[in-house]
């Protein structure tokens, strides 16, 4: 039994992590009021560009590619072109103001065919397959922490993930470190929450909604190369990302904008995914993987019913700010 | 190409126009087609995908297949036309219909959920032939132009069960599958009857992603799998993931549709495959030949329609080959029944009927006789969970 | 040749068609307090937006301290020692005080809480303000939000301090104490620029007046040469009177009896708490109170528009031919008002024009329409009725307007609220509820406003006017009604009490006359 | 005090709103925005080694090449049009529906049940009624349950509807592979509908497309003459008012959801007996998200989303076309149809604003 859970656990870690990173980057986005529907769209960017990267560095490195070399490149790449989709949404809703939901949307109709259409075309001239070498691929898997790994139970449960796991849990706490005692942080809050008063404040309103939302881009990006390199262990697969943006909207509004609480939000999606495959419950599958967005529903109503001002959405989210607007 | 294709739409144009006066003369005309054949030039033959080529599965199967007909045929580009990403529904509809407008005298559609629109459209040209894979219906219909084909893949499952079996260590064999019906059980169950050929301890776990295609949840079921101690994992689902998972596990994998080594070079150690160059031509040769196109076709290694992809040296286990090639000898000299009832027993008894919904009974002489014509025709039909199969829902 | 804090010279600014500024001139000298006058839509405010980088000019040149500049955002204007308390406040209700304090501030990567309110509460010290650092903006009063504002500004050690009409939401009380920090500010050697409409405000006050009316530079004036008339003249353009009209009429039937209302606002406390009075015909009952004592509930729970917990509101209707009161208190908006046109005859002019009272995006008719589409039998909307009653309003009213069909949005304030007050008016109601009608606009729409009312008084309608400024109060009700912390503090005649009387009560719960005699 | 910076100078660029534009610059910009797209997309396609000409033309030819496939590029806007219409509903009202694929699923599910299981016994017209008026039923009552929220505590629509949308996926499948599986196989799927249920064609498309007419010239109506119309727009303006004037805001958010939803729902109806003649999980197809962009770029004009649904849906089934002509992957298809709509975002812009340089001249467009 408990062998069982240990390994439910270590399952719903792993299929919440990449939630995680969507999420984060969402989060950075709609604290600068910007509601990105493009999520979904920017992880098959960040999906098929860090595999690329890796796969380029690869080959150009012939025989004896160096995995951390691989990993930079991956985690570089996947980054700034994941922040290329989001620069697109920014500058169409911040600087053209465009509305942001169907920005958002046709980001992700965009991000999907970028994805899908740039790893068939790199694995067709591949000679058929999209698939980072050995040395690279072993760079995804989990590492087990030496010493802390052998820890009975917490040594399986705590230290033997791959790097791109604690990667997300760090980005998640700075993030929220960020905001509760940063400058720049509250800043941005302010800017979210009321782009007015920032302006008049001398904050350039601007640019810190192009930095959030183009950074918040990037982080699911990231995210999507991790469904490349962990969850498809660094092969391209056809269609991957499979609705993983969406859900780390959802994931958004269940963790209330609060990146602490992402993180365990995130394993609680995870289980959510994977939970019917390690406990049988004699309930139909499709009541599984509707769960998560009930129970996000839940919160929303919730939120609202406590008519929290806190753990709430930015108040700007959705509209584009205009100086001279009255 | 260009040319060609405006002239194409332009004289499709046309036939639209004419279709309502002309189909009376067409329908008289049909017979007198049949018997003389048709000529080659005048051939034009489409197909209705599911997905395209990105898939580097299912439908990437296919067109290959495609691809080797037209060679073998010598067709030229415009007497083919695919209809790549078709979906399982109005459009397909749509798809055949231009198809069919288009000047199409055989339509191939290669997706389960394309028949119900196949059966809809067929009555509307009636000198055009739909053949349409993995479907039942057409033997049960009144429509003479439409057919059902597909390969005896279960065949080539046994085949790749007998290396599965001789490779696990653990005696636990892992299926990631799509859907719960009688293809998928069907496979799997002869996947795992080849594994316990050679086997008898080994056990196998089967779970089901309910989608065709999700390659997360696909790797996440595969992951499961082997928590669960299973340590070669079988597949009948779109993607690599399960052979990748597989790999950065350290345990192996055996594939379908198509070779996956490149993708899992240590995990990966063969794939059942189907040759679809096959089927398309022999139709196509009917049809030139003023032959009938058979109602049920269903061709396994005999003929070549089902194989394995080349082996992974590596990964073989000793003396897997010469297993599977005895195997292979053995079934195609009929002295071997994949689902001989006397191997396998459900809910602890031999297996003695079978009847689907239109009361075919399957077993006779002491073996299920799937995907015969004579016995519901060349859809897979064997949806029993055997003893030693655990599914986990 | 002396050297000015600011001097702005030739400024033009437009807004599409509208000329908000024309070729405007202005300086204001170190360490002295100017302020800026003139009507509303005079370009006050856009003047001042282009010192604080919220605009930038079209035309012309501005020089701080001599120096020629470029101040194309609001952190050009602080770099410049220029901040701007703005109209609206502009405030994160999520943040406290000392965070919106700090806002865009540069300093350390992080931001040492303690350390901030501490300064934050010292600079509070300084010029006498009473700031809780820690508290969010959501749980603050306007006051304190005001005093957020200004701590703001000096905290950012601004020189030169720009406050668009500070005093517009002040009681009398908080007015003179912020007047003492201007004072005490300008004694730092501080210049200041303040915008308000209260002419006795600008001659207390300021040191130089300047004078915009149309968008044009009129001139400035020392304080000590000017007085309210000779202001009014430069401002309006022409002489006009002063006096408040207050017609005598005799006192008619009660057409209003609040009895025992009570409400309870979102956070259950008690916004209204058992308040008495009567209104009749051919009065204006005055309603005075600091703010938020509960004139705003008290003018929502009469229209029906604020839940009320307890007591009734009683209206003077006419019943099988007899005349009655009746209650429909309790009852929503839409019963009052499915009544309300053929039954209970009331109208409400709210304190928030284009927020409450009228839709800001849409036209005259389409706003005209607002309270009386549901008339109209069936599933449609018949425009005829209102366009008509639209160009009736602009004619009679001489609401100043491209036509009908332009937004209200587009208007001016006293337009906005001519259109709003024709509107209620046209019912031809028995009880007319005004709630500060004359906020942010100037004299002259101030006085046609006042003008309006008192003819609607001489019809026999009973008139509430929540207000603001005594003075004003004191000349047009007959009998006013203080309010203080939800309770009816006192009711008193108009002519027979005094500012100070008035003061006394506003601060006095429950208090009554003997105890403040 | 900072230093001062001496020189005078104003920004490169400043934008400035504009009052008003002439129809004939509306459509200029418009224009210029699609050449925009087609050239960025044409370098796309020569990026492929495809000819952007010939992908062009075969884009064209695809949406109206012959009868057949003008009938199916009609067949194709028809639920685009009615769920837009039915988005736009929301959307006067300031209230983001975006749940709309969600409610065409809901709405198919409504008249599938009576297509399923009451075609044998029911004569076709009263059934085709039932399976409209459930249809709306379901679809109203799924756009209703956000609206609920939304009045009586404020919840956030954007995101509850989103959600909806995956509920009701799943609520197909799980009815697909259980309670309304098709008898005949094991393959979880639904029948097919009965032949008598299935709308009959006018002029070669079913007849959902004149309920798609009506219902362009009913919004029209309903948005400009209605007394419902007039509270949608003053409810969209600012609740306050609205509350002032004596409209009950949550009966007015309830009700205009409830005809989001519903029209949303005969848009699912349509699916199921006139296209589709089951339900799958693909019955709606992202047309919930499309449409919010139809409805979006027609500025909520009934009749602007009637053009700009048929552009769209040309737009799709010209995709639809090169895929099969010129073998171009349906990822690129997304790719362009993503171009094409980013330009068509982007260019708004220019009709609301105008760019003065710091030369003080204007730039009219991109
Ligand atoms: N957004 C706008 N676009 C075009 N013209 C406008 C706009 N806003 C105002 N105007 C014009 O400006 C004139 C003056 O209006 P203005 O808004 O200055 O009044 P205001 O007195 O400043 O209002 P308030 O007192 O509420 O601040 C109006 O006659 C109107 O035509
Ligand atoms: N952002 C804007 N867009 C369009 N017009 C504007 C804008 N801001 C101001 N205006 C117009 O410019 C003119 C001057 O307005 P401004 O607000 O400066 O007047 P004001 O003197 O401050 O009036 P008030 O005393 O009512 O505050 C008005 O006609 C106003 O409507
Ligand atoms: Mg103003
Ligand atoms: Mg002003």
């Amino acid at each position: 039994m408990l062998s069982i859970i240990l390994k439910l656990i270590v399952a719903a870690v792993l299929a919440g992590t990449p939630l995680l990173f969507g999420a984060l980057g969402e989060i950075l986005t709609e604290k600068s009021g910007n509601t990105n529907l493009g999520v979904e769209g920017m992880m098959y960017m960040g999906a098929v560009s860090g595999i690329a990267g890796a796969f380029f560095y690869g080959k150009a490195a012939g025989g004896a590619p160096v995995g951390v070399v691989a990993v930079l490149i991956a985690l570089v790449v996947s980054f700034l072109i994941g922040a290329l989709g989001a620069l697109i949404y920014a500058f169409l809703t911040i600087t053209l103001r465009a509305n942001q939901n169907v920005t958002g949307l046709t980001l992700t109709i965009f991000g999907t065919g970028f994805g899908n259409f740039f790893g068939d075309f790199i694995a067709k001239n591949a000679g058929g397959s999209l698939v980072v070498t050995d040395g690279v691929k072993a760079m995804f898997k989990g590492i087990a922490i030496p010493g802390l790994s052998k820890i009975p139970v917490l040594g399986t449960l705590l230290f033997n993930y791959n790097w791109m796991v604690y990667f997300a849990v760090i980005v998640a706490v700075v993030m929220a470190w960020f905001f509760k005692r940063s400058r720049v942080g509250l800043n941005l809050r302010a800017v979210g929450e009321d782009p007015a008063t920032a302006d008049a404040a001398g904050i350039n309103v601007t640019r810190y909604k192009y930095v959030a939302t183009v950074v918040g881009g990037g982080i699911c990006g990231i995210g999507g190369m991790y469904i490349s390199m962990v969850s498809q262990n660094g092969v391209w697969v056809f269609d991957c990302v499979s609705g993983y943006g969406w859900l780390a909207v959802a994931l958004v509004i269940f963790a209330t904008w609060d990146c602490n609480r992402a993180i365990l939000v995130a394993l609680v999606f995870g289980a959510l995914k994977i939970m019917r495959l390690y406990v049988a419950l004699p309930i139909p599958s499709q009541f599984y993987d509707m769960a998560p967005y009930i129970v996000t529903i839940i919160v929303l109503v919730i939120t609202s019913m406590r008519e929290s001002r806190e753990h709430a959405q930015p108040k700007s989210c959705g509209t584009n700010y205009f100086r001279e607007e009255r | 190409q260009s040319a060609a294709e405006s002239a194409d739409s332009a004289s499709s144009t046309a036939d639209t126009e004419s279709t309502e006066e002309s189909t009376d003369a067409d329908a008289e005309s049909t017979d007198a087609a049949a018997s003389e054949g048709l000529a080659l030039e005048d051939l034009k033959v489409g197909f209705v995908y599911v997905g395209d080529e990105s898939d580097q599965g299912y439908t990437y199967n296919f067109m290959m297949g495609t691809d080797e007909v037209q060679e073998s045929l010598g067709l030229s580009d415009d007497q083919i036309i695919e209809k790549t990403n078709v979906g399982e529904d109005s459009s397909c509809e749509t798809a055949l219909r231009e198809l069919a407008e288009a000047g199409c005298n055989i339509i191939f559609a290669t997706s389960f959920g394309f028949e119900d629109y196949v059966m809809e459209v067929a009555p509307d040209y009636p000198d055009v032939q739909f053949c349409h894979a993995t479907g039942y219906q057409s033997a049960a219909s009144d429509l003479a132009n439409t057919h059902n084909y597909f390969s005896s893949i279960y065949e080539a499952r046994y085949l790749s069960g007998i290396i599965a079996g001789m490779k696990t260590q653990t005696n636990k064999l892992g299926f990631v599958a799509a859907m719960p019906y009688a293809e998928v059980i069907s496979g799997y169950t002869a996947f795992y009857l080849g594994a316990k050929s050679v086997n008898p301890d080994v056990q196998m776990e089967v779970m089901y992603t309910n989608t065709w295609n999700d390659a997360n949840l696909e790797a996440q079921l595969a992951q499961a799998l082997i928590d669960d101690g299973c340590d070669v994992l079988g597949q009948h689902c779109d993607s690599a993931a399960t052979a990748t998972t597989a790999e950065a596990a350290g345990v192996w994998q055996i594939g379908y549709n198509t070779d996956m080594i490149d993708k899992a070079p240590n995990a990966s150690i063969t794939s059942a495959r189907c040759d679809w160059g096959i089927y398309p031509e022999y139709a196509i040769n009917c049809l030139l030949n003023g032959e009938e196109i058979a109602k049920d076709w269903s061709q396994g290694l005999v003929e070549n329609a089902v194989m394995l992809t080349a082996y992974n040296d590596a990964l073989m286990p000793e003396g897997a080959a010469e297993a599977v090639e005895t195997a292979k000898a053995a079934i195609i000299s009929g002295d071997l029944h994949v689902f001989d009832t006397s191997t396998f027993t459900v809910g602890g008894a031999e297996l003695t009927t079978f009847t689907n919904d239109f009361g075919v009974e399957f077993v006779k002489d002491g073996y299920f006789h799937e995907q015969e014509a004579d016995f519901g025709g060349s859809s897979p039909a064997f949806s029993s969970i055997i003893d030693g199969i655990t599914v986990k829902e | 040749m002396e050297q000015y804090a600011i001097e702005m010279k030739g400024i033009t600014k437009t807004f599409g068609k509208v000329i908000a500024n024309h070729d405007v001139n202005l300086q204001l000298r170190k360490g002295e307090i100017l302020a800026l006058l003139g009507e509303n839509g005079s370009g006050k405010t856009t003047l001042m937006n282009m010192l604080s980088g919220i605009y930038f000019p079209d035309h012309g040149s501005i020089k701080v301290n001599g120096t020629e500049v470029s101040i194309q955002s609001p952190k050009d204007a602080f770099d410049h020692g220029i901040g701007m308390i703005h109209q609206h406040f502009k405030l994160v209700d999520v943040l406290t005080a000392a965070e919106n304090i700090v806002l865009g501030l540069k300093g350390g990567i992080t931001i040492d809480r303690k350390s901030t309110n501490k300064k934050v509460k010292e600079l509070g010290d300084k010029y006498g303000f009473d700031v809780d650092p820690a508290k969010k903006i959501y749980n603050m009063a306007v006051s304190e939000k005001q005093t957020v504002e200004i701590l703001k500004v000096l905290y950012r050690g601004a020189e030169i301090l720009i406050l668009d009409e500070p005093t517009a939401v002040l009681t009398p009380q908080e007015v003179d104490k912020l007047f003492a920090v201007l004072r005490n500010m300008k004694e730092d050697g501080k210049s200041i620029i303040i915008i308000t409409h209260k002419l006795h405000e600008v001659l207390s006050i300021s040191d130089r007046v300047a004078i915009l009316r149309k968008g044009e530079y009129i001139g400035t004036i020392e304080t000590a040469t000017a007085n309210q008339s000779t202001l009014t003249e430069m401002m309006v353009g022409h002489a006009i009177s002063l006096e408040i009209k207050h017609p005598e009429v005799e006192q008619g039937p009660e057409m209003l009896r609040v009895h025992d209302l009570t409400c309870l606002n979102s956070e259950k406390v008690k916004a209204l708490d058992g308040v008495n009075f009567s209104a009749f015909g051919g009065e204006v009952l005055g309603i005075a109170g600091i703010a938020g004592s509960g004139q705003k509930e008290l003018c929502e729970a009469i229209a029906g528009l604020y839940p009320i917990t307890g007591g009734t509101v009683l209206f003077r209707q006419k019943k099988d031919g007899v005349e009655v009161m009746e209650n429909i208190g309790g009852q929503d908006a839409q019963n009052i008002h499915k009544k309300g046109v053929s039954y209970v005859p009331m109208a409400f002019v709210p304190e928030d024009r284009l927020g409450m009272g009228l839709v800001a995006s849409m036209d005259m008719v389409d706003n005209v329409m607002l309270r009386s589409y549901k008339d109209n039998k069936g599933f449609f909307v018949d425009r005829k009725p209102p366009k008509e009653l639209s160009e009736k309003l602009i004619k009679d009213l001489e609401i100043v307007t491209p036509g009908v069909s332009t937004p209200v949005r587009r208007l001016s304030g006293g337009n906005v609220q001519k259109v709003l007050l024709g509107r209620e008016i046209s019912f031809g109601p028995d009880v007319l509820v005004v709630s500060y009608p004359v906020r942010g606009l100037d004299i002259n729409s101030s006085y046609k406003i006042y003008d309006l009312l008192n003819e609607q008084k001489k019809k026999g309608v009973a008139v509430i006017f929540v207000g603001e400024d005594l003075d004003v109060l004191l000349e047009i009700s007959d009998r006013i009604l203080v309010m203080c912390g939800g309770k009816v503090s006192g009711i008193v005649n108009a002519k027979e009490t005094t500012k100070e009387e008035l003061g006394l009560y506003m601060i006095k719960v429950g208090g009554g006359k003997e105890e403040i005699a | 005090m900072s230093s001062v910076k001496t020189e005078k100078k104003t920004p490169l660029i400043r934008m400035i709103k504009r009052d008003e534009i002439t129809q004939k610059k509306t459509w200029m910009i418009r224009a210029v925005a699609i050449l925009g797209a087609l050239i960025t997309g044409g370098i796309l396609i020569l990026c492929l080694g495809k000819n952007p000409l010939q992908a062009y033309s075969d884009m064209l030819r695809g949406a109206f090449g012959s009868k057949v496939l003008i009938q199916e590029t009609v067949k194709q806007a028809i639920p685009l049009l009615i769920t837009a219409i039915g988005i736009s509903f929301a959307f006067k009202m300031k209230f983001w529906n975006i749940g709309a694929e969600g409610q065409v699923l809901v709405g198919a599910i409504g008249a599938g049940y009576w297509a399923f299981f009451y075609a044998a016994t029911l004569p076709k017209i009263p059934l085709i009624i039932l399976m409209i008026v459930t249809a709306m039923l379901f679809g109203g009552l799924y756009g209703l349950l956000p609206a609920l929220c939304k009045a009586k505590w404020g919840t956030n629509e954007t995101l509850f509807t989103l959600m909806l949308n995956y509920i009701a996926l799943y609520i197909i499948k799980y009815l697909a592979n259980g309670p309304w599986k098709a008898a005949g196989s094991s393959f979880p799927k639904m029948p097919m509908i009965h032949k008598g249920v299935r709308l009959s064609k006018v002029f070669g498309v079913h007849w959902g497309w004149i309920i798609a007419l009506v219902l362009v010239v009913f919004a029209s109506i309903y948005f400009n003459r209605t007394k419902q119309g007039y509270e949608i727009a003053v409810v969209g303006e600012s609740n306050n008012t609205a509350r002032y004037a004596g409209i009950n805001v949550g009966k007015v958010f309830r009700r205009t959801m409830f005809l989001s939803g519903a029209l949303a729902g005969i848009a699912g109806m349509l699916q199921v007996a006139g296209c589709d003649y089951t339900i799958t999980e693909r019955t709606a197809g992202g047309v919930g998200f499309t449409a919010i962009t139809v409805a979006w770029l027609a500025h909520m004009n009934p009749y602007g989303m009637l053009g700009v649904a048929a552009f769209i849906a040309v737009l799709e089934r010209g995709c639809n076309q090169i895929e099969t002509t010129m073998a171009i992957p349906a990822s690129v298809s997304d790719l362009l149809i993503g171009i094409i709509l980013f330009f068509m975002l982007g260019c708004e812009f220019f009709i609301n604003y105008r760019l003065v340089t710091r030369g003080g001249k204007e730039e009219q467009n991109a």
